[in-house]
């Protein structure tokens, strides 16, 4: 399937984009995720510390067990720190 | 209920008339503003990143829960992304009830959701180290969140 | 820290941008506002009367035990008394701090002490009953002052 | 000694007014306010309810148990409802 990722703040540094679509068989965040990894060293700085990734697919935050059966959009970034 | 994602200064005095002249019963009225600080006297300007449209339907659903919660007749949001400088307001909440409490607490619940579940991320950008560094978000910012549902 | 008692109106978006201006390095801002309501519908006007002299040692007081609770760096408290009209302000206090727990908890415990410790009165007087009905206090500000020395 | 005494809200209403001096021996608030309601009915009506009556002196809340001594101003009112 095809998703739409994102990539904000400290995470979107390291990966070097903020925006890319790819094609993935991944059926959770976590597959996902270990799929990302092995492409290159900025994903893999990105991800290191995973207690400091917070993911939202469509638009809403969710735990790394979660399914992405027909997801359209994966967005991972760092808690947040508004207000 | 308005909620505002700007790039573009507001003015909070004026947010507030139009706010206070938008509500009938309310006798109390409670806002929060958030403003930059130079604390060490080195900041150049912050940067406010979000990610668009998730921001938004955070803010809208987070104000209609203040909203029943705290039985408010108006809630404001509106927050600001990108450059900003020392002494400009990031952000600002009002909430209208007919009682202090509510209103009070209605505010406090939209700050501490806004704080930790609304996409937004801040990064400091000191004179002299154009990288930045991004803002640590804090672990009392989470223990006030998970408060509520107690 | 500013403390006013006065017959005349004051205008809230400008005290907020006063405010503001006068504090240094308070990232977070919370002010409350009352105001009067005709919520029958029947409201002439609200009649405040007060204790010179008495209510602004109360006032001082007040803002000054709240300015240390809370390590807030600017606290203001305006209060009007004699004649007011439905949709005027009734008085405002505004808390800045480093920290929006302190700033929203200081304007809290303010409201509170002001409230029950203040020596104002409200009378209410509706349309065709000139001699007008005073407002009576209520158990739970009494009991909302109290939890603060718990 | 000389007191000068204030009467605020309902209380100035039923006494029918809102300052007087007054020359008195009473050592305590409960001693003067016993004073005061033998003077005539304005007084006997403002004070009935004594737990909806507070007094400060010399521009302090206290108890009505509190001692005049070296007092010069006594006031008396409801509860407040400021805000």
């Amino acid at each position: 399937m095809k998703l739409n990722l994102l990539y904000f703040a400290w995470l979107r540094e390291r990966i070097g984009r903020g925006q890319e679509i790819i094609e993935t068989d991944a059926e959770t965040v976590t597959e996902l995720i270990a799929e990302l990894i092995l492409r290159d060293p900025g994903y893999a700085a990105a991800f290191e510390d995973i207690s400091s990734v917070r993911v939202a697919v469509d638009q809403n935050l969710v735990d790394f067990s979660t399914s992405l059966a027909s997801v359209r959009e994966v967005a991972f970034f760092p808690p947040m720190t508004g207000g | 209920m308005i909620v505002r994602v700007q790039n573009v200064a507001f003015d909070f005095s004026e947010e507030v008339k139009l706010f206070q002249a938008a509500t009938k019963y309310s006798g109390a009225i409670v806002t929060f503003s958030g403003i930059v600080r130079d604390v060490n006297g080195d900041l150049d300007y912050m940067l406010i990143e979000h990610y668009p449209g998730m921001t938004e339907n955070a803010l809208e659903k987070f104000s209609a829960a203040s909203k029943v919660k705290f039985d408010l007749e108006h809630v404001l949001v509106i927050h600001r992304f990108g450059v900003l400088r020392p002494g400009e307001i990031i952000m600002m909440v009002a909430t209208a009830s007919k009682h202090r409490k509510d209103a009070f607490s209605g505010a406090d619940y939209l700050m501490d959701y806004l704080k930790s579940r609304a996409p937004f991320w801040k990064k400091e950008v000191v004179l002299g180290q154009p990288d930045g560094a991004w803002v640590d978000a804090k672990v009392i910012d989470e223990t006030a969140l998970k408060a509520w549902s107690n």
